[in-house]
């Protein structure tokens, strides 16, 4: 395959850009719909009360907070990897920083609205922000809620700024091509960018700082939503380890959410050029690292809490081991280690089919980790007479596969807008390091010579 | 349940109760003028008495003003007038003193409730169609009077019937006046739960044809022969005070409570030794122990007096109920027997009782003078700590039970033109086999004057409802639970919220048009003359100490909530009463083949819906079943051993069939239930009883054997055998989540 | 000095006879819930009597164990919500504000003895059952959380006629409606503060206990177990 | 070269949303209109009534708007002071208690009887006893259910809180209007300069 001239790149990634196919809109269409009808049901759920939903005595936290914690992992597929990533100056990152950091927007997005979904009266959430009233009432710091607040508030700022950033110099390059309307609106998206070194100077040192920045924001993130469980003393919540756990799991989740992404995006945008095999396979080396991570953490929760034997955690160990919870904990353990450990453990598995496929077991498998930590907890809490079940009904389920079809809707939306891949950067590993480029084209070939 | 007309309803509830209150006059309903002249916000509180056991404890209903929607002269408007808003005990009354039960509290969902009956109501449709048409409180006395009169004028014998719950003070009076005015009127006080077993044992051994009042708070060892005395049996609210004294009442004193049972009942629960025995054979233990007691010298065996007398064989200290002997039969171990026996012989004042399923097989009368004998020998009859009975009047007894009406009238050799119908639901209380439904069928005019249609008033052809309880005015005697003498009396705690009126007054109404000797017989206008009459000679009697004149007399009790005797004054205890033929233990009978029919079946009474009267107020069907924890349901109780090995699993909906018919209900695992037995809570499985009980759970009382007690005319409700099969999955709404403590969980390890 | 309000429940006494449960819904405004939802799991009983089975047939045993809102000086759930709806009251009860309270059931997750009701839809009572409500209770609405006052509405009503008579409040003066109803005088209830109380006087007896002490919550129910008979001693 | 293809896409779009979007919506009112009893049981809603009969009145709530009272009788405080009437005349209870007592038509009609019997207002009053009908006097104060305040009047009077402190100068008022609004505001400068508890269980509950 031939070197890519920066001419070509450009045609290639603006491509996208231009017309919408009917299968494209096809498929928007349908997701526009789930996501309407995930609309309707939170406005029934508002209408006639929590109700409808399969919360009860004593789990009064089911999907909604699932999706929750889910979401904001997620969520730390982009601006961590992308961040990281830049730090380390791995020059393969390139196509792939803008995928991830566009997940984080959407994912957190999107995770900052089930906390209000799942109030008992959401039209008063707004009680949440610190603002002075005539009834001097103020939020209640000391609540983990509250941090969650600040917390993610902070993030979704930080990874717009961090996501927006680059993507000035690419608008510019649109609005140099396009014309009309277009050009009007993608010339505001520009910010006046004309590519002057100033300019470029200054792009370089604002992700730089943000990078740093935002590596600490996104850790602490999940910690905190960890700690809306950890500083409850409700059985298997109440441990130290939460905090690195979840961010672990986070992680996890968000290459494989990236990973998905990409390889979505490969097949349906065409990028086969840019999306190479090389980008899924250190990806797939990152993920394996993350799962072995994940399967210690778990595998470290497990071993003390059973070793340790305390009264109020066994029954809820037990639950999950053995008991009416266990088929989803065994379903969990081969969805996160099982199967994709060695799909991604061996070099001949470990193609973009391979690290997809365990991608994929891994976000289901995330999923239903959120869920055991949730819920197991709640209906098994201390007096036994007090215990309990739960059961989602129509309502949850149709909000909770809402969010994924919200999810890939803001995707498809995004990428017709947006070079999903950050052209100027492309060209720029061009320009400084033509090896490079042709590492990243051709590997093969360079490891033959 | 009509879940969707519940909901219709509740909803139409909900949305008006939001639009009042908003700011213009003209979309709201118009307001009466206040009868009663009330300070908002502040509460009164006002004497009354509850209705809904035999108990009688002492009421104090706090009182506050609100807006009630009422119907005056045909214009619904918003009423401000003084609303009931709380039940408590009445602290000054010596038969609860300031406590109450679950069920007198929820009495105040008897007034609010949404289907209690509005106005008389005549049959429009076939009987038991449940069409009615409204009528006017004059055409209804008018019809009723007519009826009366033309029974009157036929001069038939067994003319007239009336079927009431158990009545007491001039309201029995009222009603026994009709029933003695019309020849052989068949006069029914009926009472899944009767005492009538014990009232007559009691008649027989101590010479008090009375409930008896047990001084639990000053006993040292109490022996409990199946009876719930904490729960539904006798006087629950002064035997519960008395068992907390009991317990830790006295510094240092803790008496010893033994249970003796098939199933382990809600009072069972709390004793210190809870011991199953086998159905029926509750008489012969109790002979044991006094065979162990006698035979010991701990006590001689005329100790036990008349009451040992009734027993043959007593005073050669009883050699055939030597514990070996008795051990198979009774299921316990000789040295358990034994080992009781002189426990309870060594702590003084120890006291024996007996009741609920132990009274009701077949040999209940023969057991219950056995525990009496016991209880004698004991020495602890008419002392404090032990039995001791009040100086109320003896229940008259008519001695027609609902089984006796019904078979007379089927059989013809009764036929009742009329039949008056208050606060009694044979046709569900009745076991089918007993053919209640095709003897009302039979009698051509039926008035009911309930508050609510149940499966019997819904056959009248006219109902003349009642004011609820806190509408009306009480006179009550209650016979057990205190040693003091107890006349209760209350005026209306509220004015009435329906057009309905006090079936006392109806009654002296209809009696004075109807007038003749019954006219006469009932010189009263009304319900109170008649109570205040009661109280001016109650004055003469006993009360020139405390009031100056009758009238002084009168106004204190009505304030109070009654008239009692300051001091205990228990009647003495006939020690040496006739010597009349003594009782010869006999075995209980079962109906059913053991084979066919492998298990004993036993209804108990719920402490929530108590004999099944209770089972539409929806405080009694939300609140969990003490043990079983059961809400909204019935439910058949199986133990886990023999679960396992019919392989019925907790939930799963079992058929109880016996000789008789069956029902369908959730299994429900309960560790302390004897593996021959299944156990139903009787309350629930109403056909039609307003919208909270209609079609919740099944009724036991269905199925049961038409058996009767030897020796007492009582129905033997624990004597009958069914069969089990799984027929798929049943619902069982349980608020417990776990039987143990322990978590089951860890069954894993 | 400031009141401190405490109960003990005597389970020796306790029969399990559900009078307190009966009475606290009549008391407080508490909503039935119906079939439907208490097949759910929705059913409100701001106290319950939790049963306990012991053992096999014949040898049962059973234990009875009211439990209400613990009232807990180091409350879990008082921390947790964001917005104040669950805080400590100056005379130290785990208040709950319903007007702010915005239902995040964070409080209900935290508390370990799992006495926080949540409604799920908004109460209803078929007219005129609406004639029973207590109108010295507030009747919640949808969505937020309610649970066990100690009554809060009986001790207002008793500080204040106090303070109109220029007096101290008496011991026992103040009953919540579970103590006040209970046939076995199985519960007391009072001022912790006062070294005098009856409460006080139980709650630091040898007896006393409390339910899930090793939760660290520092409850103000103290519970004095299921005693046994001691024998002949007391002949 | 994409044209037509966007045409064609373009009615799909559309198209399939608005059926989507519709089947929720139909999902919605079904489920509306049926209050969820025809859902299987483990889905239904079982029984519940929305806190307001309107999505209306639930807006006029959360945004603090209340209608004005509308008097049945134009009843003039500002007269009946001046003749030397005392608040607690009428309303009576207030400082026992935590309300005041409205007074009824009979009470009007003690002194109504006689005085001022010619004058249209007092004709209506005549008219309500006549019919054997109580005045529908509005709620001119007091709380929203939803803000859950158990105000005690009693207490606040016994402070010496004077009652036009919160209910304005009724001597200058003729029919009541709302002239102080009861914010919670309002409640707690009076509490803090009184220094009264402040603590939320004082009133909430």
């Amino acid at each position: 395959m031939a070197q890519k001239t920066p001419e070509q790149i450009t045609d290639d990634l603006l491509r996208p850009l231009s017309g919408i196919s009917g299968r494209y809109a096809l498929s928007a269409a349908f997701l526009a719909g789930i996501v309407v009808a995930a609309l309707a049901a939170f406005m029934w759920q508002v209408y006639a009360g929590l109700g409808v939903s399969g919360l009860r005595t004593p789990v009064f936290w089911g999907f909604y907070i699932t999706d929750f914690v889910f979401w904001i992992g997620l969520s730390h597929a982009g601006t961590l990897i992308s961040a990281i990533l830049r730090l380390a100056n791995a020059t393969w990152r390139r196509p792939v920083t803008r995928c991830a950091e566009v997940i984080t927007v959407f994912a957190l997005s999107i995770g900052a609205a089930f906390p209000v979904i799942h109030l008992g009266r959401p039209w008063l959430a707004f009680w949440l922000f610190p603002y002075p009233s005539e009834r001097g009432i103020w939020p209640n710091i000391r609540s983990p809620l509250l941090w969650d607040f600040f917390a993610i508030n902070t993030y979704l700022i930080s990874s717009v700024t961090f996501l927006v950033l680059p993507i000035v110099p690419d608008m510019a390059l649109v609005r140099d091509r396009a014309a009309g309307w277009k050009k009007r609106i993608y010339g505001a998206l520009a910010l006046g960018w004309t590519g002057t070194p100033k300019q470029w100077h200054r792009l370089e040192t604002a992700m730089h700082i943000m990078a740093v920045a935002v590596i600490p924001v996104a850790v602490s993130v999940h910690s905190i939503v960890s700690w809306d469980f950890a500083m409850a003393p409700v059985p298997m919540w109440h441990s130290t380890i939460f905090a690195p756990y979840f961010v672990c799991g986070a992680i996890f989740s968000g290459i494989a959410a990236l990973i998905l992404a990409m390889a979505l995006l490969r097949k349906f945008l065409h990028l086969e050029e840019y999306l190479l095999p090389i980008h899924f396979e250190n990806l797939g080396k990152l993920l394996l690292v993350m799962s072995l991570l994940w399967f210690y953490f778990v595998f470290a929760e497990r071993l003390t809490t059973w070793y340790g034997n305390g009264s109020g955690e066994m029954p809820v160990f037990w639950t999950t081991q053995h008991g009416s919870y266990s088929p989803l904990f065994w379903a969990m353990v081969f969805c996160n280690f099982l199967i994709p450990a060695p799909i991604l453990a061996i070099k001949q598995l470990r193609t973009i089919t391979g690290t997809a496929i365990a991608s994929f077991t891994v976000v289901v498998g995330m999923w239903l980790e959120r869920f055991l930590i949730i819920v197991p907890s709640l209906s098994h809490k201390y007096l036994t007479y007090s215990w309990g079940t739960y059961r989602p009904t129509w309502v949850e389920i149709t909000i909770t596969v809402g969010t994924f079809c919200a999810m890939a809707l803001l995707y498809m939306i995004f990428s017709k807008l947006v070079p999903i891949i950050s052209i100027w950067e492309l060209k720029a590993g061009l320009q400084q390091a033509p090896n490079h480029a042709r590492i990243i084209a051709e590997p093969d070939e360079v490891r033959a010579d | 349940m009509e879940r969707r007309d519940f909901l219709k309803i509740s909803a139409v509830a909900g949305a008006t109760a939001a639009l009042e209150g908003c700011g213009n006059p003209d979309h709201q309903l118009i307001r009466f003028i206040p009868e009663e002249d009330l300070i908002p916000g502040i509460a009164t509180w006002k004497p009354s008495v509850c209705t809904l056991c035999p108990a009688g404890c002492g009421l104090l209903v706090r009182v506050m003003q609100g807006e009630a929607e009422v119907v005056r002269d045909g214009r619904l408007g918003l009423l401000k007038m003084g609303l009931a808003k709380k039940l408590e005990g009445n602290p000054a009354h010596p038969i609860n003193q300031g406590k109450l039960c679950p069920r007198g509290q929820a009495g105040l969902q008897v007034t609010y409730h949404p289907d209690r009956l509005k106005g008389p109501l005549a049959r429009v449709g076939p009987r038991g169609s449940g069409q009615f048409r409204e009528v006017s409180w004059d055409d209804a006395i008018k019809q009723l009077t007519s009826q009366l009169a033309d029974l009157q004028a036929s001069n038939q014998e067994g003319g007239l019937a009336l079927i009431t719950s158990p009545l007491r003070g001039q309201k029995r009076a009222i009603f026994e006046v009709f029933a003695n005015h019309f020849k052989k009127s068949l006069f029914v006080e009926s009472a899944f739960l009767g005492d009538s077993v014990i009232r007559a044992a009691n008649a027989a051994s101590f010479g008090h044809a009375l409930p008896p009042t047990v001084d639990l708070g000053q006993s040292n060892y109490v022996l409990s022969f199946g009876a719930d005395f904490v729960g539904t049996w006798n006087s629950p609210v002064a035997q519960s005070i008395g068992f907390g004294e009991m317990r830790k009442g006295r510094p240092g004193q803790r008496a010893k409570f033994v249970q003796f049972e098939q199933r382990i009942s809600h009072t069972g629960a709390s004793a210190d030794e809870w011991v199953p025995v086998q159905p029926g054979m509750e008489g012969m233990l109790a002979l044991g122990l006094a065979h162990v007691i006698m035979t010991e010298k701990l006590r001689p065996a005329a100790a036990a007096g008349h009451a040992g007398s009734l027993i043959e064989g007593w005073s050669q200290g009883l050699p055939d109920y030597a514990p070996e002997r008795i051990a198979t039969q009774t299921g316990l171990q000789a040295e358990t027997i034994a080992r009781i026996a002189r426990e309870a012989a060594a702590h003084e004042p120890a006291v024996a009782i007996i009741g609920d399923a132990a009274t009701a097989h077949t040999n209940g009368y023969f057991s219950a003078l056995a525990v009496n004998a016991l209880s004698a020998l004991l020495g602890s009859v008419g002392k404090p700590g032990g039995i001791l009975f009040s100086s109320a009047p003896a229940a008259k007894e008519s001695g027609v039970s609902v089984e006796i009406l019904a078979s007379q009238i089927n059989s013809g050799a009764a036929a009742a033109k009329v039949l008056l119908l208050y606060n009694a639901n044979p046709v569900f209380s009745a076991p089918a086999a007993w053919g209640v439904r095709a003897a009302l069928d039979k009698i051509p005019f039926i008035a009911s004057f309930g508050s609510f249609l149940d499966e019997t008033s819904a056959l009248a052809d006219l109902i003349l409802p009642d004011h609820s309880p806190l509408e009306s005015w009480h006179d009550d005697a209650p016979p057990s639970g205190s040693a003091r003498t107890v006349m209760s009396v209350a005026p209306p705690a509220m004015h009435p919220l329906h057009n309905t009126r006090s079936t006392p007054d109806v009654l002296l109404d209809v009696a004075h048009q109807v007038g003749g000797a019954l006219g006469k017989a009932l010189p009263w206008k009304a319900y109170d003359e008649a109570i205040q009459a009661s109280f001016a000679a109650l004055y003469k009697e006993k009360g020139t100490k405390t009031a100056k004149d009758a009238d002084e007399f009168w106004t204190k009790a009505q304030e109070q909530g009654g008239w009692w005797s300051a001091e205990p004054n228990p009647a003495p205890v006939s020690t040496g009463g006739a010597p009349s033929a003594a009782a010869k233990a006999t075995a209980p009978q079962f109906d059913g083949d053991a084979n066919e029919y492998p298990f004993h079946f036993l209804p108990f009474a719920s402490q929530l819906f108590y004999d099944g009267s209770l089972a539409h107020l929806p405080w009694m069907q939300e609140a969990p079943d003490p043990l079983s924890t059961v809400m909204w349901g019935a439910w058949v109780e199986i133990n886990p051993k023999t679960a396992r090995k019919l392989s019925v699993q907790q939930g799963d909906l079992v058929e109880v069939a016996s000789p008789h018919g069956k029902l369908k209900a959730p299994a429900l695992i309960n560790p302390g239930i004897a593996p021959d037995a299944l156990a139903m809570p009787v309350g629930q499985g109403h056909e039609n009883f307003t919208r909270y009980a209609t079609g919740c759970g099944a009724n036991p009382i269905s199925i049961l054997s038409p058996l009767t007690v030897e020796g007492a005319n009582s129905f033997a409700w624990a004597a009958t055998r069914v069969k089990l099969s799984v027929v798929g999955r049943g619902k069982l709404i349980l608020f417990g989540g776990s039987l143990t403590e322990a978590s089951p969980e860890l069954e894993h390890r | 000095m400031a009141h401190n309000w405490g109960m003990v429940i005597d389970l020796d006494r306790c029969t399990g006879c559900e009078a307190c449960v009966v009475a606290c819904h009549a008391e407080n405004n508490i909503s039935t819930v119906g079939q439907e939802q208490a097949a759910r799991s929705r059913a409100k009983h701001w106290i319950r009597v939790e049963r306990y089975y012991e053992g096999e047939f014949p040898d049962v045993k059973v234990k009875f164990q009211p439990v209400l809102c613990q009232q807990c000086d180091a409350a879990p759930c008082e921390p947790v919500c964001p917005t104040f709806a669950s805080y400590h009251t100056s005379e130290g009860l785990n208040g709950q504000i319903y007007n702010r309270c915005i239902g995040t059931r964070y409080c209900a997750n935290a508390c370990p003895y799992n006495v926080r009701f949540f409604n799920f839809y908004n109460p209803v009572w078929d007219k005129p059952l609406n004639l029973q409500l207590n109108p010295d209770v507030s009747v919640r609405s949808v969505g937020v959380m309610e649970k066990c006052t100690f009554c809060v509405q009986r001790i207002k009503a008793g500080e204040i006629q106090a303070a109109a008579e220029k007096r101290e409040l008496k011991d026992g003066e103040i009953k919540p409606a579970c103590v006040q109803s209970c046939p076995t005088n199985a519960m007391v209830w009072g001022d912790l503060n006062d070294p005098e109380s009856e409460a006080s006087r139980l709650a630091n007896s040898s007896r006393a206990t409390k339910l899930l002490a090793e939760v660290g919550t520092r409850p103000k129910v103290t519970y004095l177990p299921r005693d046994s008979w001691h024998g002949t001693e007391n002949a | 070269m994409s044209r037509p293809a966007f045409r064609l896409s373009h009615y799909f779009c559309v198209a399939i949303t608005i059926g989507v979007a519709a089947l929720g919506l139909a999902v919605l009112d079904k489920a509306l209109s049926a209050q969820g009893t025809n859902a299987p049981p483990q889905e239904t809603s079982g029984v519940f009534t929305p806190a307001h009969p309107t999505v209306y009145e639930a807006l006029r709530e959360f945004l603090g708007i209340r209608s004005k009272p509308v008097q049945p009788i134009a009843y003039t405080h500002k007269v009946h002071l001046g003749n030397g009437m005392q608040c607690t005349d009428c309303h009576v209870g207030v400082d026992q208690g935590p309300d005041a007592r409205i007074p009824s038509v009979n009470f009007c009609m003690t002194c109504h009887q006689v005085i001022a019997t010619n004058k249209p207002e007092i004709k209506k009053l005549a008219q309500y006893k006549a019919r054997g009908e109580d005045i529908p006097w509005q709620r001119v104060y007091g709380f929203e259910p939803s803000a859950h305040v158990k105000f005690n009047h009693a207490p606040h009077i016994r402070a010496g809180v004077d009652c036009s402190v919160c209910h304005g100068d009724m001597r200058q008022q003729t029919v009541a209007e709302r002239k102080v609004d009861h914010t919670m505001g309002f409640c707690i400068n009076c509490h803090q300069q009184k220094n009264a508890s402040v603590d939320c269980v004082t009133c909430h509950f």
